[in-house]
């Protein structure tokens, strides 16, 4: 079982003082100890971005993937050991732009596997331009009159895609968060985090005060996150009220429940031996 | 009279069953201990247009179609016209008389001989059926009473082929058949199939089955594909094989998922494979460079098809071998290997899931339409012949340095490969440059030392492919010889067909196959050159993409170059009277 | 004393303002009729880490960084430490005294000249600004002092960088570096910056900026990208420009997307443009085969870095040569261009766009980190140099058959393009093979005569441009010589000052730049080799693409490789070094 | 003004007999007809299946482009030249999976262009296999044992990512189905309809049968398909009752309303003396 202080690495942390990564960070490392997994079990898997350098700040095993690709990654890891416990980290950038194909799918197929998408609601790493959950009006430096699309709307979208978990958190509440993962990484199939993450260097709008102001518990509001009405209700709520909780959660057979024929994980099975003579017979 | 000697063309609209009956036909053949080669022509289409299949019997090994047809069963009228002039002297054609008026006159040809069976009425009248497609049996019947041959062999295949009931009705079909032709017709058909005793075992199967067999039996657990033709066959061989394999077969979003869930499957441990053709391989190419950076095995087979772009979808060609050597960005080892046969396939792909575990990177099997959709028989594969070898891999316990280091500079530039899970090791890995750890940097120092440690492993590996001697590639014929063929991959089985050809009109060549294209095998393929009188280069793409490597390698270029680019394989006729040409 | 012959390193975190201050320091130094190239360093993070700018200034034309640096304006302790032993003998530092505390004895170098200055503190205290930022312009201020260069010319950039009331402040904390320095150090330093009176009218920008420059100057409507370094400026510019000049600038959800809604425009008529870096591209090359079998014109820029894979996203790299080569599968006509200095990423951009729909192909502009986002001071564009040529392109009436054929068989391979919407004519393609009318084919034949017609393009270019004595390679320094140095691309510039040392030590080398990669100027590189004593290929790569291609296409191999891949661009001095050692 | 008959072209239909293509190919036909447009305005883009033949059927431009991308070529010959009518024509397979990471994208931007999916749920041209809109437990040679997932609602998805017309038709109807595309052309914006499509050769399952005895009309029903919610309501129905008809319609800028300063459609503005001396001005 990890402690705290195990899960540290050697490496320097570069995110800009104050990023919203590390609220996310801190509540996953939380999380991993509450859950009493060993370092061993865990995989974590990202895509480039800001966000996916939080793979060398946790000292479990990792695979910082490419950008937009988290999900197929994880989805392969769990499917070839059912043992693993995988965690994949997104940007939005990078699951809700360029690895959108993948998010709708994943929620569909009820991999057990776990997505946290550090939300910023713009690119980072590439210093800043417009992703698809910007705000309308949003201006960078590659929309210097303003983003002129409505916003995507993942929670919704997760919803109607038959996702079991879908949830939403805030990097300026980790203890929040801590929850959530918990419960996402424990439950059995697909399960999705959008994080607020606030850019500090980049997002001038979507600002810590901004969420804050913004932001209630869908708890505190007595939410029955298991009615899919409901939560596609609040999923389609923003402005002055936006809710953070659990959206939804049902159980489902996962991807691999469905498959009768798998006993053991699949590295566990010994291919030293595998016999093709029946094929063989039928083809003479 | 010709015995065993026999090419049939079985042809019709899309639907039709023109598949099916060509492998019912060739796979009877088989079971006679004959030799046989089918091979499926088709369109981008489902219903309508024209399809055929070409069965080539024969007492000897065949590697191949020909370039003529002794006997053509046309479902249809276009089958007749398109084909006619393709009949040999003395050919046959059987056909549905209420659909089609033939006579020799209007063929144009006094040689031909005609068998008229009234194929539809039969299966409506006789075998009260509904299901048209039974016509086909009912051919497949007459055919073999012309050729004299045993009946028994195809009620044989009928019944391992179909559900009982089914099986049953065409047997009866079959026996119909059979039985109008012996009627109804002449014992004058120059072309007679005899059972032969042999005690090798065969099998018939075509490309996609050998690989597929290949990855199964190799212990592939993760198959991930998106449809694309020629490759489908592949995915659904191992679809049908899922559950009784032990295996998870996938088939996700896109090809850009395809190669992700593998190489995330491949990086947890197991062995995993996808394969495409040219357009899924684009959008793969970000993914095989992943793998190539982080040191993670993947077998990948890309069967191509002729582009650019979608081109000519069910067709086959030789256009992306450029593509594969080179795809994605930065440089990195990887293997292609190009099998040019059945058996190659089958045992390539064995070798190929070895070779990527053993060096931690991606292996391509580059394929293509001829090669994976032609069937042949076969001897059955040796499955002792290749063992398994999972190179350094650790699954239970890390007994080295207290923090495992997944990327170790080594010698050989093979680092341990530990396994998530696997006590002792926390295993990281990046698509960014990184440090032994696992770690990105961007430390110019560990940047040029990773990717020498990387490209090291494909030294290594040419030193240990030389040292067990394996094939990197094939040669045919005898050392002297007035000009020596080159090629890679499929075009290898019209080519040995030619070699048959000219050395029976005393003409001596022989030939250079090409079967690794990465490393490539230059001191093999410049051994050949140095004593080559000629060199004769075969390709089914339209630059010779084979020359523009040999002259890369060796600095020298080949003196002919025969090029086919029109979607359709070499005839082996066509192909030696082009080589007799350039010589 | 060293009067206008100066190197100048910026340094200090991600985030710290260093490339502007880099920027605003060369532009002043351009202003005063010096030539000016500047580049910068930095690390795929947005805070911490240690970026620097390197300002070469001199009153002949320049082309890269050198070895060594003469000033370090040090806006934190680790760039001392990491670069102090760049200091030429008598070089300066100038740091702020209440962060680093240096002596020459620490140092361990009696020469230095030491700056101390409380940067932060005049922030603070004589500016009250909060913006820390500031301290660099007060540093600027102050290297200019001891350069006992012009203020008046560093307020003018400033005046014309920054909106009024920030221009104000900024040149405020110029005045009072420059004060202080004046007051607090002796005039001991011995290097000195002049004005210089030039009748040249110069501009200061980088690759992206030419890059830009010249697609917008070529009529780009439509530039769809999505952002990825080091081709993330270009969209920037792109976009800023969107509004004046009229264009649609679309940042779409990601390369598969860019490049096909670029294509579609293109289809529909306008001059469209995307560009990426290697994992984007990988994305790209499915819609680059779509382009090259529609015959649709597009121009894409594909900015290198280190792969393999995300590799090293902020540095610079030559690995991807062969595979732009040969990405997509099937063989189709393509264009790749490689500029090697910003007056190339301008002349060649517009030449790029000409190109594109004169052959009605794809056109790639193959660069790199160093040459997209190194800066210089070049001589104003001559915008009457290349006019637009639009081909056969018609937009009003179609007056030819009574079917148009959007992909007519002619005998230079381009067909009339008329566009959708024009008069007489239904525009159709197909990425499918099609026949002359775009309906999508299958006929053998016709896939023929389709391949043939597109690569006829190539012969035609071919033979225009050689007609037009467009340059596809350029050539530099005497034909007799010891030896002959050949590159492609960003190599260029530190190649060009590599001339210059050696000539100064009376070693003679020429230099052979290859401009075009496709088509390949085989006879111009043969010429050249023919006469060249020895050869010795340079590139930011481990396995020497380009001379894969000079073996391939001239069947010889170059004598010497001088090859680096850690990311970082060649100096000068290393490299002339390298040179004298080889030869 | 163009007629039906001069919509033909030389070329063989090569559908199976009774495959749904050729309902939806004669709605379109006569959608052109009723529209009024003239042949050379229009422009259709189709994918790789066999929807994707259509091009070949209707006497007007057309791009027969690659898998996947009808949204993105569709949106680059609008964007280049507002004139012209741009109807892209894609499959389920090449919408729903290789294309997915397009259409959400494609709703939030809403270029005026129109989307009609040949939703036959199996992939047809590559001889029958499962895709995303495939109902659970369906048998095809990729998923011997039937599909385990539960299948895609993009008509959801289309409406919660702020596509602003989205309707749905059945290729058994193609008097109906003319009539939402004629809808569909004029609406200004981003236009989707999903048509079911009976594919008589690989889909065993959803025939014309198996539909016409669920499906019923929204506009019977006095659907108001300005009321979102209702849409979306009406969206995740599915088993004994289906609705077909528009779902949601909303008026919203579209992507080229809000670039104001474009004056004329892109292919209009000549090139031959664009002015850089400003901008080299402000490098000097
Ligand atoms: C295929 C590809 N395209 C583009 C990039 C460049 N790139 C690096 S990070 C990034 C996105 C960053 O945005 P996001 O995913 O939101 O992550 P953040 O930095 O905000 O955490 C992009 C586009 C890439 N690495 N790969
Ligand atoms: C990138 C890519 N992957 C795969 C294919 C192979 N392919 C051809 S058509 C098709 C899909 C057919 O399904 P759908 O889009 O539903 O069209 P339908 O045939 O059912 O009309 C596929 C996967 C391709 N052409 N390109
Ligand atoms: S740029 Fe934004 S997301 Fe990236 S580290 Fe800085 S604050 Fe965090
Ligand atoms: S396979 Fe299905 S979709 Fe394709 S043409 Fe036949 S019926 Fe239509
Ligand atoms: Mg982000
Ligand atoms: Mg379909």
């Amino acid at each position: 079982m990890v402690i705290l202080k195990e899960l540290g690495t050697p490496i320097k942390i570069v995110w800009c003082p104050g990023c919203g990564n590390f609220g996310i960070l801190s509540a996953f490392k939380s999380a991993l100890v509450d859950l009493g997994l060993e370092r061993k079990q865990v995989v974590m898997v990202s895509g480039i971005g800001c966000h996916g350098k939080i793979v060398d700040y946790v000292n479990i095993n990792g695979f910082h993937g490419i950008h937009g690709r988290v999900l197929p990654l994880a989805t392969g890891i769990k499917l070839a050991n059912s043992e693993l416990t995988v965690v994949g980290f997104a940007g939005d950038a990078d699951c809700y732009d360029e690895g959108w194909d993948h998010f709708c799918h994943a929620a569909r197929r009820n991999v057990d596997i776990t997505l946290i998408v550090h939300n910023n609601m713009v690119l980072g790493l590439t210093t800043g331009q417009t992703t698809s959950t910007s705000q309308p009006g949003f201006k960078t430096k590659s929309t210097p009159f303003g983003s002129i699309s409505p916003p995507l709307n993942p929670i919704a979208n997760a919803i109607v895609s038959h996702a079991t978990f879908v949830a939403r958190g805030f990097a300026g509440d980790p203890k929040h968060l801590q929850n959530l993962i918990v419960q996402a990484i424990k439950h059995r199939g697909f399960s999705y985090i959008d994080v607020f993450q606030p850019c500090v260097t980049f997002n001038y709008l979507n600002t810590y005060e901004w969420f804050r102001k913004r932001i209630y518990k869908l708890e505190d509001e007595g939410h029955d996150y298991t009615d899919k009405w409901k939560a596609l209700e609040k999923s389609l709520e923003w402005g002055d009220r936006i809710p953070v909780g659990i959206f939804y959660k049902e159980e489902r057979p996962t991807y691999l429940d469905q498959l009768p024929h798998l006993k053991a994980p699949l590295t566990k099975i010994s291919i030293g031996n595998v016999d093709i003579t029946e094929i063989m017979e039928n083809m003479a | 009279m010709k015995i065993n000697e026999l090419s049939v063309l079985i042809g019709g609209e899309a639907g039709a069953g023109i598949a099916r009956s060509g492998f019912l036909f060739a796979k009877t053949c088989m079971r006679g201990g004959l030799h046989v080669f089918g091979t499926i022509y088709y369109q981008s289409l489902i219903r309508g247009g024209h399809n055929f299949y070409v069965a080539r019997v024969n007492r000897e090994r065949v590697y191949s179609q020909l370039d003529y047809t002794n006997l053509i069963i046309a479902l249809n009228a276009e089958t007749v016209m398109v084909h006619k002039n393709e009949l040999d002297y003395g050919g046959g054609i059987i056909y549905d008389e209420d659909d089609i008026q033939l006579t020799r006159e209007s063929l144009e040809r006094n040689d031909l001989k005609l068998y008229p069976i009234p194929l539809k009425r039969i299966v409506r009248e006789d075998l009260k059926e509904r299901r048209l497609v039974m016509r086909n049996t009912v051919a497949l019947g007459a055919a073999f009473a012309l050729l004299q041959y045993d009946l028994r062999l195809l009620e044989g295949v009928l019944m391992d082929t179909f559900k009982a009931n089914v099986a049953e009705s065409n047997i009866k079909a079959a026996q119909i058949g059979y039985k109008y032709a012996e009627e109804n017709f002449e014992r004058n058909f120059g072309y007679r199939l005899e059972k032969l005793e042999t005690s090798e075992k065969r099998i018939f199967l075509n490309g996609n089955e050998a690989i597929g067999l290949g990855a199964i039996k190799a212990g592939c657990k993760v198959y991930v594909a998106y449809p694309m033709t020629p490759s489908t066959g592949l995915l659904h061989f191992m679809a049908a094989n899922e559950r009784k394999y032990n295996m998870v077969v996938l088939q996700p979003e896109g090809e850009v998922a395809a190669i992700n869930i593998a190489a995330g499957a491949a990086f947890a441990g197991v062995r995993a494979m996808t394969a495409t053709s040219g357009g899924g391989f684009c959008l793969m190419s970000e993914g095989l460079g992943m793998a190539g950076m982080t040191e993670t095995p993947l077998v990948i087979n890309v069967a191509q098809r002729p582009g650019p772009s979608t081109g000519l979808p069910t067709h086959s060609a030789q256009g992306d071998l450029r593509f594969i050597l080179h795809a994605s960005q930065g440089e990195f080892p990887r293997i292609v290997i190009a099998p040019g046969d059945i058996e190659e396939c089958f045992y390539e792909t064995m070798r190929a899931f070895n070779l990527a575990e053993k060096y931690q990177l991606p292996v391509i099997l580059l394929t293509d339409k001829y090669l994976l959709e032609s069937q042949r028989s076969v001897e059955a594969f040796d499955i002792t012949l290749i063992k398994i070898e999972r190179g350094t891999l650790i699954t239970e316990r890390y007994e080295g340095e207290e923090r495992y280091k997944r990327h170790k500079l080594t010698e050989t530039g093979v680092s341990p490969r530990a396994l998530p899970l696997t006590k002792g090791a926390i295993v990281r890995t990046s698509a960014n440059e990184h440090d032994e750890y696992g770690f990105t940097t961007e430390d110019p120092e560990i940047t040029t030392e990773m990717m020498d440690k990387r490209m090291r492993k494909l030294a290594f590996l040419t030193k240990e492919i030389e040292e067990r001697n394996l094939a990197m590639i094939k040669f045919y014929g005898s050392k002297e010889a007035m000009a020596t063929l080159i090629s890679w991959g499929s075009t290898k089985g019209p080519i040995m067909e030619a070699l048959k050809i000219l050395s029976r009109e005393n003409i001596v060549v022989n030939y250079l196959q090409v079967l690794y294209l990465q490393p490539f095998p230059k001191n093999k393929v410049e051994k050949v050159l140095d004593t080559a009188k000629k060199t004769i280069i075969i390709e089914n793409n339209k630059t010779s993409q084979l020359s523009s490597l040999i002259r890369e390698y060796t600095l020298r270029d080949v003196d002919h170059k025969i090029l086919k680019y029109d979607g359709r394989p070499f005839n082996p006729g066509y192909l030696s009277r082009r080589i007799k040409e350039v010589m």
